[in-house]
């Protein structure tokens, strides 16, 4: 079969490569797909170690996960809305009112 | 339990708290009379405990119990804590009864008699405590208290500014403190004093250095709370608060709490740190004694003096005679707060006689001629200043013997004693030079009724700063309160020095000599131009007696009359001014150490911490993917150094 | 499994449910106020929800005492100790406190509000009871996605903008946390955090547990706003509703350090060669003391100063995570209510600061002499978040350090002794800006003529916390018997 | 043999289509091209999930994600950029310390890597024959209960939040 370690690698270059878009882009829902990216590859794990298990509990979890994230996504894209109504901004780093 | 010497014990930790709070609630009118009350009480059962409770009776209670750690707290009584209680007792009571007349015009004089209430009971929580974690609570609450009363006045512009400085001087001691008690409670699981003291003396399993650390901590605490050097510029600054506050805790009390804790604590302390203790107390001796010069504030004066005096009870403690050091507090605690009532007694008679708003009651270049306008004050300060400067018959003699004695006889630097001799001519000097300024001088004006609630008090403490309140032979160093103390406390036999009583007094009594030739000079000129006139008139009237007697005896005379003008006009003259000048200069220099060294430092300090705060903050772009960066490389870093 | 069994293992299921009553009265509660919102829009409508809302509360304090349990539960996934119920009823206090805030009335408008706050006690009740880490991670986004909103709740540009920020920031650290937390699964084949530290021990090659660890741990120290991972808190704190800031900076990070606790306790049981992770904490501890200190030194916005000031008592509270002993726990708790208590009193102080429009410190000069008896209670306040005798924060601060003296004398770990020696230098730095206020407070004069008003009902809110703040240090041992 | 060589070659294959379209995204600026390269991601990973012997999870992967948040992200991409005919664009930042940490992080990784990932050795497999939905089923109901009612008050939760946050009106103060 598939070794494990390979499916690491896999999610191992996910998760780079989403850290890498989150700091990379500007726009605020690029750095959400970012997120996504690392979301994907902690799942691709769950179920990757969860082949053998009889109780499949880390295919569960991976469930829970893509609910949570749909959650999430839903929370930040209305802030992400509010944002881009008030200051006409969508991207991230251009909001500086706060700092110091 | 509920015996009576735990209930007379805390009978005299409780009623002043509970006397304050009826103060206050008492209101303006009746609160002095019930403060009043209370501390007469007090008073009445120190000296009734100190006849009936044993040595050694202490009373304890858990404070926090975490599994097999607890921390205890407890009351102690012995003849150190009983004695320093009745000072305390009776110094407070003495300073209500004064407060009752001097604080009579003040809006909120109900808020003053509870502080005073709370700062009492916060003061016998540090004389009574049996365990040095209570004694910080009490620390704290004290320093907290006078705090308040030093900003009693806080709509003025000073008071405020300068009890926040006493707050922070004092904070860096307690934090030494904090570390002491660390120290001490991780090597020897207890806190109790008393237990502490026997570990103590059983050879203590503990390494030099964490031993070093402890007494060094203790001492720093010792240092913010007494004001030593460098810490001591709050003292002078806290003289803002009103007068009879001034003599109950800046110079009887509270500041003694500092050489009451390092008395108790004594034999903790290594010779490492005992000789430390010694050169900061002459350090600050000295310099305190060199900075009253300069100073025309008649409160100032008084409060660099006490600086002076405590480096005295320090420099005895780092000698290795603590009995001399707490003999010297309760001597300095009579006679100090007698100056400090004085100096309240005056403030209060221009205040109540001059409305002028510019006019500034407590600059001594105002004063003048005071002694036939307020008789007893007069004495009192006569006497009291004798006292302190030493001079035989009176209490400050019989304690500063002591405390020189002990600093010639240990192994403590050379220069240790020499700053103790040169303090006693200097203190001399400078109380003369007030002494003088205030009480003679031509500004005679009528008489002023000093109020009896004034009287009364000065003319306690006048009476307790004579020898024979302590021992009935003026120049015996041995005397009742000595003799008590050397049986709880540590007290090695004192080398005998005969030529030390003489060359003190000789140095004091030239120090008053200096004052009066400084201050009274033009006092000088007359008599010996008088006596010039009276030549002359002599020579007139024996012109054809005696030519001979006449160009011999009285040209002699004449001649030497010139030269002994000439050397008083010129040499003398100048040598007085010049060392007047030295001294200013040097008073003043050591201001400006104060000022800018001292307080530099902690400037230094403050921009230090600002500047890393404003690199630590820079971060803080406003960016937040930059803060992704930031906080990934955090984590590689961590990675990186853990595996 | 049998037929049979399954049966049995059902009805002992539903059985055990009732000891989640208090948190069902939440969720009922919470949905009831919704429904109210939806149903009643008269004139008094916030104070109306207000008291639901506090009844609602009441109604869950009545239910932990009615359903008592000690140990596991529900198959292991949630237990018990004899600390979780006082600890209930303290973030249950915490809550009804943050809802009386002053200000907080643009938020009550609306019956979210009051429903996101108690989403955020329900996902803190289950985290201090969490056994396992599939519930542990959705408990912990419950409280997280809830802060996100509450921060946008203040309704202004700024508030959108830290709720943007915070959001990413924590979606990022949760991603990372449940990468390393995949890898836990991998190596240990179970989340139940009974059976992980067996299951470790199969393998006896770290490698990968610790980068597993680490990365699980990224997650952890984001919510306890430790540093690296503290940059999110100052922006939100300064934007975010006073209120709803008031209740994330302490319940959430309370429950957590609870679990981390625990979960760091069940590393101890392994005999696998693990990287020395109290060294690391230290080292996160020391840093965001030296951080939050340093930083909060120059603020002259309140709330950001506050927020400075929260990052460096993480730092603190984490010491009872790194000393790890049972005294560590109990300093560690004690400490997390003091400066619960503490942290609710300054903050209905900020709160009070801005329904006047006073942002800075600097505005405060000359208001202590216009009310002092708010000046007093908040210098009580303020002197106790320094540590300073007589107030609880000394005694808490006291038995942290106390605990962490004594771990290092037995192990003599030199890293200790520098926590030790850099903790309390840090409590002397926090001096100067905490005595900031009051000695803006008192000592400032100014020219201003504004007049302020300052409520009844707010002097006895900060006299109850001050005294309370008090009453815990002289009466410590009161508290210590509460809460063990 | 055969099935099982397919089946390695089609993860080689899904892995690779995900990798390469994660990278795409990396760096395109496009955003609209961005997204698009996301469903492939996502469909590749879902692809690799069923041969994963995880059904399930790549159904609701396929279902959750392609249906739910890419519909969403798209319509967050819509309201807030300026819609004038041009191509959406987002320009790139920060490339360095992004390069920089992706190296280090690759490196921990590789690391890591050298040494064996010491798999948990999981119980035997259950008696009752299920199937992998009805095992998951199972759990839901019994053990993972809890959970499940949590994520439904989260669910709840964000709804109202996110809903009342996108849906209301609120007056700029500043």
């Amino acid at each position: 079969m598939i070794p494990i370690e390979h499916y690491i690698v896999l999610s191992a270059a996910l998760l780079i490569i989403g850290l890498m878009i989150i700091i990379i882009k500007r726009n605020a829902i690029m750095v959400l797909v970012g997120v996504e990216l690392i979301l994907n590859a902690a799942n691709i794990n769950l179920v990757a170690f969860a082949k053998n298990d009889p109780l499949l509990t880390g295919q569960m979890m991976s469930l829970f996960v893509i609910v949570i994230a749909v959650a999430e996504s839903a929370v930040a894209l209305a802030i992400i809305y509010q944002v881009y109504r008030h200051q006409q901004v969508s991207n991230i780093d251009e909001l500086d009112e706060l700092n110091g | 339990m509920v015996d009576l010497n735990s209930i007379l014990m805390l009978a005299i930790l409780l009623l002043p708290l509970v006397g304050g709070l009826l103060a206050y609630m008492a209101g303006n009118r009746g609160g002095g009379v019930t403060i009043a009350t209370v501390f007469a009480a007090v008073l009445g059962i120190a000296v009734w405990s100190f006849l009936t409770i044993p040595a050694g009776t202490n009373l304890q209670a858990d404070w926090i119990r975490l599994g097999e750690y607890s921390f205890a707290v407890g009351l102690w009584y012995d003849q150190l804590t009983g004695i320093m209680v009745m000072v305390v007792a009776l110094i407070a009571l003495l300073v209500a009864v004064f407060s009752m007349e001097y604080m009579k015009h003040d809006e909120s004089r109900a808020r003053y008699f509870g502080l005073l209430g709370l700062f009492a009971f916060s003061m016998y929580g540090i004389v009574l405590s049996s365990n040095l974690l209570l004694t910080f609570v009490f620390w704290e609450l004290v320093g907290f208290s006078s705090y308040l009363l030093i900003g009693f006045w806080f709509d003025q512009v000073k008071p405020p500014l300068s009890s926040f400085k006493a707050f922070v001087m004092n904070k860096v001691g307690d934090a030494g403190f904090l570390l002491g008690i660390f120290v001490l409670y991780a090597y020897f699981k207890t806190l109790n004093i008393a237990e502490l003291l026997v570990l103590a003396e059983a050879g203590l399993d503990i390494p030099d250095a964490m031993l070093f650390m402890a007494g060094l901590g203790l001492f720093l605490a010792a240092v913010g709370k007494s004001a030593q050097f460098p810490l001591q510029t709050w003292l002078p600054d806290a003289m803002t608060g009103p007068t009879p506050v001034s003599a109950l805790i800046h110079a009887a009390t509270m500041v003694a709490a500092g050489v009451y804790l390092l008395v108790r604590v004594f034999p903790l302390l290594s010779p490492d740190v005992l000789q430390l203790i010694g050169v900061i107390g002459g350090v600050t001796a000295f310099t305190g004694a060199f900075a009253a010069f300069a100073q025309n504030d008649i409160k100032k004066i008084l409060a660099y003096s006490t600086v002076s005096q405590l480096g005295y009870m320090v420099m005895a403690i780092g000698a290795g005679f603590p009995v001399a050091a707490f003999f010297h507090l309760v001597t300095h605690a009579f006679f100090k707060a007698g100056l400090f009532l004085c100096a309240g007694s005056i403030i209060h008679y221009f205040h109540e006689t001059n409305h002028d708003h510019d006019f500034d009651a407590q600059d001594i270049r105002n004063m003048g001629g005071l002694r036939a306008v307020l008789p007893i004050t007069f004495v009192t300060f006569t006497i009291c200043t004798l006292s302190l400067a030493g001079i035989p018959l009176f209490s400050g003699f019989l304690s500063k013997e002591l405390v020189i004695g002990g600093i010639l006889s240990s192994d403590l630097p050379s220069i240790v004693s020499i700053f103790a001799l040169v303090s006693v001519f200097m203190t001399a000097a400078y109380m003369g030079r007030l002494y003088f300024r205030v009480f003679f001088g031509t500004q005679v004006k009528s008489r002023f009724v000093e109020n009896i609630k004034m009287k009364l008090p000065l003319m306690v403490l006048t009476a307790l700063s004579f020898w024979a309140v302590f021992t009935l032979n003026p120049f015996g160093s041995h005397n009742g309160v000595t003799d008590s103390l050397a049986q709880i406390i540590f007290n090695p036999e004192m080398a005998h020095y005969t030529w030390l009583p003489i060359l003190s007094v000789v140095l004091a009594v030239s120090g008053i000599l200096v004052a009066y030739l400084y201050v009274e000079k033009g006092m000088l000129v007359k008599p010996v131009s008088a006596s010039k006139k009276i030549w002359g008139g002599l020579s007139a009237n024996n012109f054809y007696l005696d030519y001979f007697h006449r160009k011999i005896v009285a040209g002699g005379a004449m001649k030497g009359a010139s030269f002994l003008f000439f050397f008083d006009k010129k040499i003398l003259d100048r040598l007085i001014d010049l060392l007047a000048k030295a001294e200013v200069v040097f008073a003043h220099f050591v201001g400006l150490i104060d000022k800018h060294v001292v307080d530099g430092l902690v400037k230094l300090l403050a921009w230090t911490a600002r500047f890393a705060g404003g690199r630590t903050r820079k971060l803080q772009s406003g960016n937040v993917q930059m803060y992704f960066v930031w906080a990934l490389f955090g984590l590689l870093i961590i990675v990186y150094f853990l595996t | 499994m049998k037929q049979s069994e399954f049966i049995a293992y059902i009805t002992t299921l539903i059985g055990e449910f009732g000891y989640l009553l208090p948190e069902m009265t939440l969720i009922a509660g919470s949905l009831f106020l919704v429904v109210l919102d939806l149903l009643y829009k008269g004139t008094a409508a916030a104070t109306v929800r207000t008291l639901a809302t506090l009844v609602v509360l009441a109604a869950t304090s009545l239910a932990i005492d009615a359903a008592p349990i000690e140990g596991a539960y529900l198959n292991g996934v949630l237990a018990q100790t004899a600390v979780t119920p006082t600890l209930k009823y303290f973030f249950v206090l915490m809550t009804a406190a943050v809802l009386l805030y002053p200000n907080s009335r643009v938020q009550r408008r609306t019956g979210e509000y009051q429903y996101l706050i108690l989403m955020v006690l329900l996902g803190t009740f289950f985290l201090i009871q969490a056994q396992n880490l599939l519930l542990f991670y959705v408990a912990l986004e419950l409280v997280s996605i809830t802060s996100y909103v509450l921060i946008a709740f203040s309704f202004q540009r700024k508030g959108f903008e830290a709720g943007i920020k915070y959001l990413l920031f924590g979606a990022m650290s949760s991603g990372l946390m449940l990468y390393g937390l995949s890898l836990i699964y991998g190596l240990s084949g179970s989340l139940d955090l009974a059976l992980i530290p067996q299951m470790v021990a199969q393998s006896s090659d770290p490698t990968w547990l610790n980068l597993a660890l680490m990365l699980f741990f990224v997650g952890i120290f984001f919510k306890l706003a430790l540093v690296p991972f503290h940059i999110w808190s100052p922006d939100a704190y300064e934007a975010g509703p006073t209120a709803a800031i008031a209740l994330i900076s302490v319940l959430p990070k309370v429950a957590i350090l609870v679990f981390f606790y625990q979960f760091t306790q069940l590393l101890d049981t392994t005999d696998v060669e693990l990287f020395n992770w109290q060294y690391a904490l230290s080292i996160l501890a020391i840093g965001s003391m030296f951080v939050g200190n340093l930083s909060a030194l120059r603020q002259n916005n309140a709330k950001r100063m506050m927020a400075y000031s929260s990052i460096a008592h993480a730092g603190t509270l984490l010491i009872g995570v790194i000393v790890g002993t049972a005294f560590g726990y109990e300093a560690m708790l004690f400490y997390a209510v003091v400066y619960g208590v503490m942290n609710v009193g300054v903050f209905y102080f900020i709160d009070w600061m801005e329904k006047n429009e006073l942002e800075n410190i600097s505005d405060l000069a000359g208001l202590g002499r216009q009310f002092p008896a708010v000046g007093v209670c908040m210098t009580v306040l303020l002197v106790s978040l320094v540590g300073l005798p007589p107030t609880g924060g000394f005694s808490a601060k006291l038995l942290v350090f106390s605990s962490l003296w004594d771990v290092y004398l037995q192990s003599s770990d030199s890293y200790l002794l520098w926590l030790f020696a850099l903790g309390i230098l840090n409590s002397a730095i926090s001096l100067f800006y905490y005595l900031k206020i009051p000695y803006y407070l008192f000592l400032k004069t100014t020219n201003s003529t504004q007049r302020y008003r300052v409520g009844a009902v707010s002097v006895v809110f900060l006299a109850c916390t001050a005294l309370l703040v008090l009453a815990i240090f002289f009466m410590a041992d009161l508290l210590l018997e509460m809460l063990f | 043999m055969e099935q099982i060589n397919f089946n390695i070659l089609a993860f080689y294959g899904f892995a690779g289509l995900a990798v390469i379209s994660a990278l795409m995204i990396l760096m395109s600026k496009n955003i609209i091209h961005s997204v698009f390269m996301l469903v492939l991601v996502f469909l590749s990973v879902a692809a690799i999930y069923i041969i994963t012997n995880a059904e399930f999870v790549g159904v609701t992967q396929i279902m959750v994600y392609i249906g739910g948040i890419l519909i969403l992200m798209m319509f967050g991409v819509m309201l807030t950029n300026r819609i004038d005919g041009g191509k959406m664009l987002t320009e790139h930042r920060r490339i360095i310390p992004a390069v920089l940490l992706g190296l280090g992080l690759a490196f921990v990784f590789y690391s890591t890597l050298q040494t064996k990932f010491p798999l948990a050795e999981f119980g035997p497999q259950s008696e009752l024959d299920k199937s992998v939905t009805e095992t998951i089923g199972i759990n839901f109901m019994t053990h993972q209960l809890v959970a499940l009612e949590l994520t439904a008050v989260l669910l709840l939760m964000a709804l109202i939040g996110a809903a009342f946050l996108a849906g209301s009106k609120f007056e700029d103060k500043k």
